[in-house]
């Protein structure tokens, strides 16, 4: 039961895992990349829920009646794009705020913003 | 053409954005973007009144039939959502070429504007589609239009204020979409109006409940309900001017109708209100809300991070009417909806002007400007009774349903508490007016003068507004009530 | 008629506006026809409903005269008419618009068919009299009117809650009779009770009054307690409890003023008892004791006002107001002098003054409705009132001891303001008739029989009587420059003082607390560095996003729980 | 203060006169008391010279009431003062109520 299920496990550790990165890092690109992660596990949620046992790929062929649900594959082509963006304007940020602070860690941007109030 | 108009209002901002990256003039790209977005108001105006006069419009787009394809769905609330979004960014851009002048630097010009349609129609695409996917993309579409816009403020804490909204906003989304994903999961079907039909059979699953809390948490943090709200001050505070008024006017507004949404359509009112200790939770939470975000407005120095936490407390007012779950308090919900909009709009658009011609919005640069600039100051008055709620404003209409909704639920303390919340309202928006009218202008700041038409117009259109839908109040009051009425209708 | 639909207060405020932007004689002349003209109009209006509105389910009528608010109307007008005069040579253009803006407020308070309208001009009232304190501008007058706009704006906000539960349960906000029934009717009543100065809600009153100026005083003794005593005139007439709330209020302010060095102050306390007799008038609820209330009301308006100009005299021609550091100003203030003491006459209600054909009204009415007890109290208020109102004022403003100034009377303007209100009171006096005509009931009442003048003379003549004789004895209280502790020592002095020291416990508490906690957690997150190489700790408040998405996880994780455990 | 003019009340045997004026007023109301006639409301009204006793008794009460007051209540005149302390942080402390010069409510 707890084996068969075992997709979802690898979906909730590598989901914990880049959470865990993200609250407990303070590098900047560290934390993006955790972020990458959590969201790459949710990807792999969707892929792994669309498959279907003993089917194949869902391209049409002879003798073949079982495909695999394509829905949640083309669902994850766009979230991919989106998650590239986004890592892309996270790193694009974390560019910016080492040029303005000179520091990608988050406690010295924020001593330094706590000084200037 | 008519037909296609639900498409139109998301297509309008989301073809106009690439064509704006060739307009080199900023003039140029700007008139091009007012025009798109009153392209997109003209839509909805029109789609408002279809909807009002025969019901729903269902579009399909590409021809594909739901639940197989994507279907573009407005009732009367997404209509009345349109409405506010599209009719608040086409005023808000009116200032935005004097604003961003000094703002932005000039080679980044263009690429705001493109950012700015993007984000629209991010939001607007959220409001007007049909299918639950669809949400998760458009709203990606808007954040990440957002996380940059926030980003190009003169201070180098946008850049940080950006950053940490990309990484809540993220995992708020990511959140959204693993809901998603579990419900697609337990019915096969992305379509929300399916989904509304299909997910009674399965409601009590653990996976559904999952789903649940994972698109409540995630809509909670775009919604900024407290306390999940730390992201937002500091992005409301050091984005630029036009920036802060477009999204603290229509971004959490879009939240809030997504919360409204999943609980009362996808999910149903006997799922989320009966199944879930919801009701209590959000109660508590939305009162909290208002009073520590009141509380912490007062003591700001900086009249932006005022305000950014007194909308904080606004949110908290609408989840209160939300959780009472009755006809009443969703509408009292849906009219600060539009409400809000107004009087935050008309006050960071006033702040904007403020900072074009002393290019700071902390507290005691705003001595002596009373009689400085007049015509600003008188519209952040306004503005501030609207927020209190002042009789004769669109805040007193809001309130004043509000704790009839309250009161008509038994629930009086409540009633008390959202009356005593608009005290600390007063107490913050008198250290304005104390600082501006009863305080000399500090040394060397003598003549300042009035804001440019270019500001003051749109503002007082605003503020106007305020004015005018606190005493007629029957477009906003007739078309809460219906949506609020559909939803209670619709659902099982 | 479309004349009739313009409500009284619509004028005062076009002329507040006009007086905004308007300077020197034209302002002057602005002002003063104002309110003639606007006295006029309401003279020809008839009874009944005039305006109406609707304002979601509800009618509002902000628009409503009967005998009732016309009474009020007409001692607004007048009052709005000597306070103009009394400070035409103001150039402060602030204090003059917030005068016309506050008269016009309470006229829209008293023409007010709902609780909504009434509750708006209630506001009003608060928000534009205090800048009358304010115009003062120094940081007393300042922090006095912050407190005085907190408290005022506190009862508007009560009524608010008031009305809402008012129209949850009647489904109507008109404003009748209310009474003390449920909780809108205790609510509402609460509210009122703040503006009324009610024993123990009486200080911002006392606090404000003092502090304003001249002339914003004058405004301010008029309209907003006035508003006041007409709210529950209207709303809970014949309620028992006023009774007793009022021969309260009739009594215990006269000890302070007996002592209070202030004159002015001593004015705010002696309104406090004038005020009583209306409430335990109203609280009485028969014809002729609503009638002594009202127009004990209408008489208090011109007479107190007269009272507080002839001190404002002294105030802006000396800049003292203390009984200590005044004293023989007749010599030089003879105008003023007489005028005062036509004042006094008029608040002791000796024969011939106003004060006399309202009061005992009041008093007979108590007596035929057997309250004996009130009677006693009431009796004992009214010599009382003699004496620290009718002597107390002019002896230490005019007479007693020489203080050494010599400044002469006041500008014209201010000495025919005076003038106008000293006429009125003799004329009230002389010719009752005129005014009882205006009354909301015929009760053929006459206060000139033998019975009541004697009574009234033999009781003013021996408390002058026993003043002069404690002041031959040398018993008399001197005036010293003193602060006297009343009920504001609890939100002045108690809550702060133990506020900050409560908080200075938590934040020790709090302090500890947290560094056990925080050494707790240090050492177990070292450890876990130790491991990990994590740079610091988790919860240190320099990691906003770290910690942001730590709550979410939190919230996530709370409503899982609740949600599988529900 | 020789060069003012002479008042009413600078001279001592004025003050005496108006007092007897006022003694002889008190007696005659007292004898008028027995002359006329008065409704009675309240049975105390038949006690005799009801209203004068009352009134005196009632001042001097009064008087003596509040000259306890005092002990009690009495506190300096800057009491509030000391504590609501940033009233001295501000450049007009206190000037609002024993200002010095007159009319300061008149703007310039």
């Amino acid at each position: 039961m707890i084996l068969g299920l075992y997709n979802y496990w690898v979906v909730v550790v590598l989901m914990m895992i880049g959470f865990y990165i993200v609250i407990a890092h303070g590098n900047l690109i560290k934390k993006i990349v955790g972020l990458s992660i959590f969201q790459t596990a949710v990807f792999i949620f969707y892929i792994s829920i669309a498959k279907v046992d003993d089917a194949t790929a869902p391209i049409l062929e002879e003798g073949i009646s079982k495909y695999s649900n394509p829905l949640p594959h083309v669902l994850i082509l766009t979230a991919i794009v989106v998650g590239i963006a986004t890592v892309a304007l996270g790193l694009a940020l974390a560019v910016r705020l080492n040029e303005a602070y000179g520091s990608i860690e988050e406690e010295s941007i924020q001593n330094q913003d706590n000084q200037e109030c | 053409m008519l037909t296609h108009l639900p498409a139109l209002a998301v297509i309008i901002p989301l073809l106009s954005a690439p064509l704006c990256l060739f307009l080199r003039r900023p003039l140029l790209a700007w008139l091009f973007t007012v025009i798109a977005s009153g392209l997109t108001m003209l839509v909805s105006i029109t789609l408002l009144q279809q909807v009002m006069a025969s019901g729903t419009i269902v579009y399909e787009m590409g021809g594909w039939r739901p639940p197989w394809g994507i279907e573009y769905r407005v009732d009367r609330l997404n209509a009345y959502l349109l409405l506010i979004v599209t009719s608040i960014s086409t005023v808000v851009l009116l200032a935005a070429n004097t604003s961003i002048e000094k703002e932005i630097p000039r080679h980044r010009l263009t690429l705001f504007y493109v950012l700015y349609l993007l984000s629209l129609a991010g939001l607007l695409g959220v409001v007007t589609t049909g299918d639950a996917f669809n949400v998760f993309v458009f709203l990606e579409i808007s954040s990440l239009a957002a996380y940059s816009l926030i980003a190009l403020g003169e201070d180098r804490r946008a850049l940080w204020a950006a950053y940490q909204y990309l990484i809540m906003g993220t995992i708020g989304a990511t959140f959204i979409l693993i809901g998603i994903g579990l419900l697609y999961q337990m019915t096969g079907t992305l379509n929300m109006d399916d989904l509304s039909r299909r997910l009674p059979e399965v409601s009590q699953t653990r996976t559904v409940f999952a789903a649940f809390a994972f698109i409540i948490v995630g809509v909670c943090l775009k919604v900024a309900l407290f306390p999940l709200h730390r992201w937002l001050p500091n992005a409301y505070a050091y984005a630029p001017s036009i920036v802060t008024a477009f999204l603290a006017a229509t971004s959490t507004k879009v939240a809030v109708y997504l919360l409204i949404r999943f609980t009362f359509s996808i999910f149903g009112i006997s799922f989320s209100f009966t199944t879930v200790p919801l009701q209590t939770i959000f109660v508590i939470l939305g009162l909290t809300g208002i009073f520590a975000a009141s509380t912490t407005a007062i003591f700001q120095k900086n009249v932006k991070h005022l305000f950014a936490y007194s909308s904080v407390a606004q949110i908290g007012y609408m989840i209160v009417g939300y959780s009472i779950s009755t006809t009443m308090g969703l509408m009292a919900t849906l009219l600060h909806l539009f409400n809000h909009a107004l009087m935050k709009g008309a006050l960071f658009l006033a702040l904007g002007a403020v900072m074009y011609r002393i290019g700071s919005v902390r507290l005691e640069q705003f001595q002596g400007l009373g009689r400085q600039m007049p015509f600003t100051m008188a519209a952040i008055v306004a503005g501030g009774l609207s927020l209190i709620g002042v009789p004769l404003t669109v805040g007193f209409v809001s309130k004043w349903y509000l704790v009839l909704a309250a009161l008509e639920n038994g629930w009086w303390p409540v009633a008390v508490l959202i009356l005593l919340g608009s005290l600390l309202a007063i107490v913050y928006v008198w250290r304005i007016v104390e600082t501006a009218y009863f305080n000399e202008p500090p040394a060397g700041r003598e003549s300042i003068e009035e804001a440019p038409l270019g500001f003051l117009v749109p503002v007082w259109m605003l503020v106007s507004a305020n004015i005018y839908f606190g005493m007629d109040t029957r477009l906003s009051v007739q078309v809460a009530e219906a949506a609020s009425q559909a939803l209670f209708g619709v659902s099982p | 008629m479309w004349i009739l639909e313009i409500p009284p207060f619509l004028p005062f405020f076009i002329a507040a506006l006009l007086a905004a932007v308007t300077r020197g004689t034209l302002r002057g002349v602005i002002m003063l026809a104002l309110p003639v003209a606007s006295a006029i109009h309401l003279w020809t209006v008839p009874e009944g409903v005039h305006l109406q509105m609707a304002l979601f389910d509800y009618q509002l009528t902000p628009y409503r005269v009967d005998k009732l608010s016309l009474m009020f109307g007409y001692v607004f007008h007048i009052a709005a008419f000597f306070g103009i005069v009394y400070s035409l040579h103001v150039r402060d253009t602030v204090q003059q618009v917030a005068a016309l803006m506050y008269a016009g407020s309470g006229l829209g308070a008293v023409f007010s068919g709902d609780l909504l309208s009434l509750f708006v001009f209630w506001e009003l009232l608060a928000f534009t009299s205090v800048f009358l304190i304010w115009a003062r501008k120094s940081s007393r007058s300042y922090q006095a009117g912050m407190r005085y706009l907190i408290i005022q704006v506190l009862s508007g906000v009560i009524l608010l809650i008031g009305a809402l539960f008012y129209a949850a349960e009647h489904g109507s906000l008109e404003f009748g009779f209310i009474g003390l029934e449920g909780i809108a009717g205790w609510l509402i009543f609460i509210a009122f009770g703040i503006k009324c100065a009610f024993p123990f809600m009486h200080n911002w009153l006392t606090d404000a009054y003092p502090e304003s100026t001249a002339t914003g005083t004058v405004f301010l003794s008029a309209f907003t307690t006035k508003v006041a005593v007409y709210s529950l005139a209207r709303g809970y007439p014949g309620t028992e409890l006023l009774v007793y709330i009022g021969a309260a209020m009739t009594c215990f302010p006269i000890f302070y003023a007996v002592i209070e060095n202030d004159l002015r102050r001593v004015l705010a306390y002696s309104l406090i008892n004038q005020v009583g007799f209306m409430v335990v008038g109203v609280g009485i609820g028969t014809a002729l004791a609503i009638n002594g209330a009202v127009s004990h009301a209408f008489n208090d308006v011109i007479f107190k006002g007269l009272l507080f100009m002839t001190m404002g005299a002294v105030l802006h021609m000396t800049g003292r107001m203390n009984g200590s550091d005044l004293g023989v100003l007749y010599k030089t203030m003879p105008k003023s002098t007489v005028l005062c003491i036509v004042g006094a006459a008029s608040i002791s209600a000796f024969p011939l003054f106003s004060g006399f054909v309202s009061k005992s009204m009041v008093m007979s009415a108590a007596l035929e409705n057997d309250y004996h007890l009130i009677w006693l109290m009431l009796l004992f208020a009214s010599a009382g009132v003699f004496h620290h109102a009718g002597i107390k004022i002019p002896y230490f403003a005019f007479f007693a001891h020489d203080s050494g100034l010599r400044v002469s009377d006041p500008p014209n303007n201010m000495l025919l303001a005076m003038l106008i209100a000293a006429v009125l009171c003799i004329g009230i006096g002389v010719y009752p008739a005129a005014m009882y005509s205006l009354l909301p009931y015929d009760t053929g009442y006459n206060p000139y029989d033998a019975t009541h003048v004697l009574a009234q003379t033999q009781l003013l003549f021996f408390s002058a009587l026993a003043f002069v004789w404690l002041n031959l004895r040398g018993l008399y209280p001197p005036e010293l420059h003193s602060t006297n502790l009343d009920v504001e020592w609890f939100y002045r002095r108690l809550f702060p003082v133990a506020i900050q020291s409560l908080f200075a416990a938590i934040w020790k508490l709090d302090g500890a607390l947290r560094r056990a906690v925080v050494t707790r957690l240090q050492k177990y997150l070292d450890y876990l560095s130790g491991i990990y190489h994590v740079p610091s700790g988790l919860l240190t408040s320099s990691r906003p996003a770290g910690s942001m998405a730590m709550w979410v996880a939190i919230f996530l994780a709370g409503y899982l729980f609740l949600s599988f455990v529900y | 203060m020789d060069n003012e003019k002479k008042h009413f009340f600078d001279d001592p045997n004025n003050v005496k006169r108006v007092l007897r004026g006022f003694y002889a007023c008190c007696v005659v109301l007292v004898v008028l008391d027995f002359v006329i006639h008065r409704h009675i409301y309240h049975s105390w009204e038949n006690l005799w010279v009801f209203y004068p006793i009352f009134g005196f008794i009632a001042c001097v009460v009064l008087v003596e009431v509040a000259k306890l007051m005092r002990t009690v209540l009495m506190r300096p005149e800057d009491y509030y003062d000391e504590f609501e302390s940033d009233i001295s942080d501000r450049p007009d402390a206190n000037q609002g109520h024993r200002a010095k010069s007159g009319g300061h409510d008149v703007d310039t």
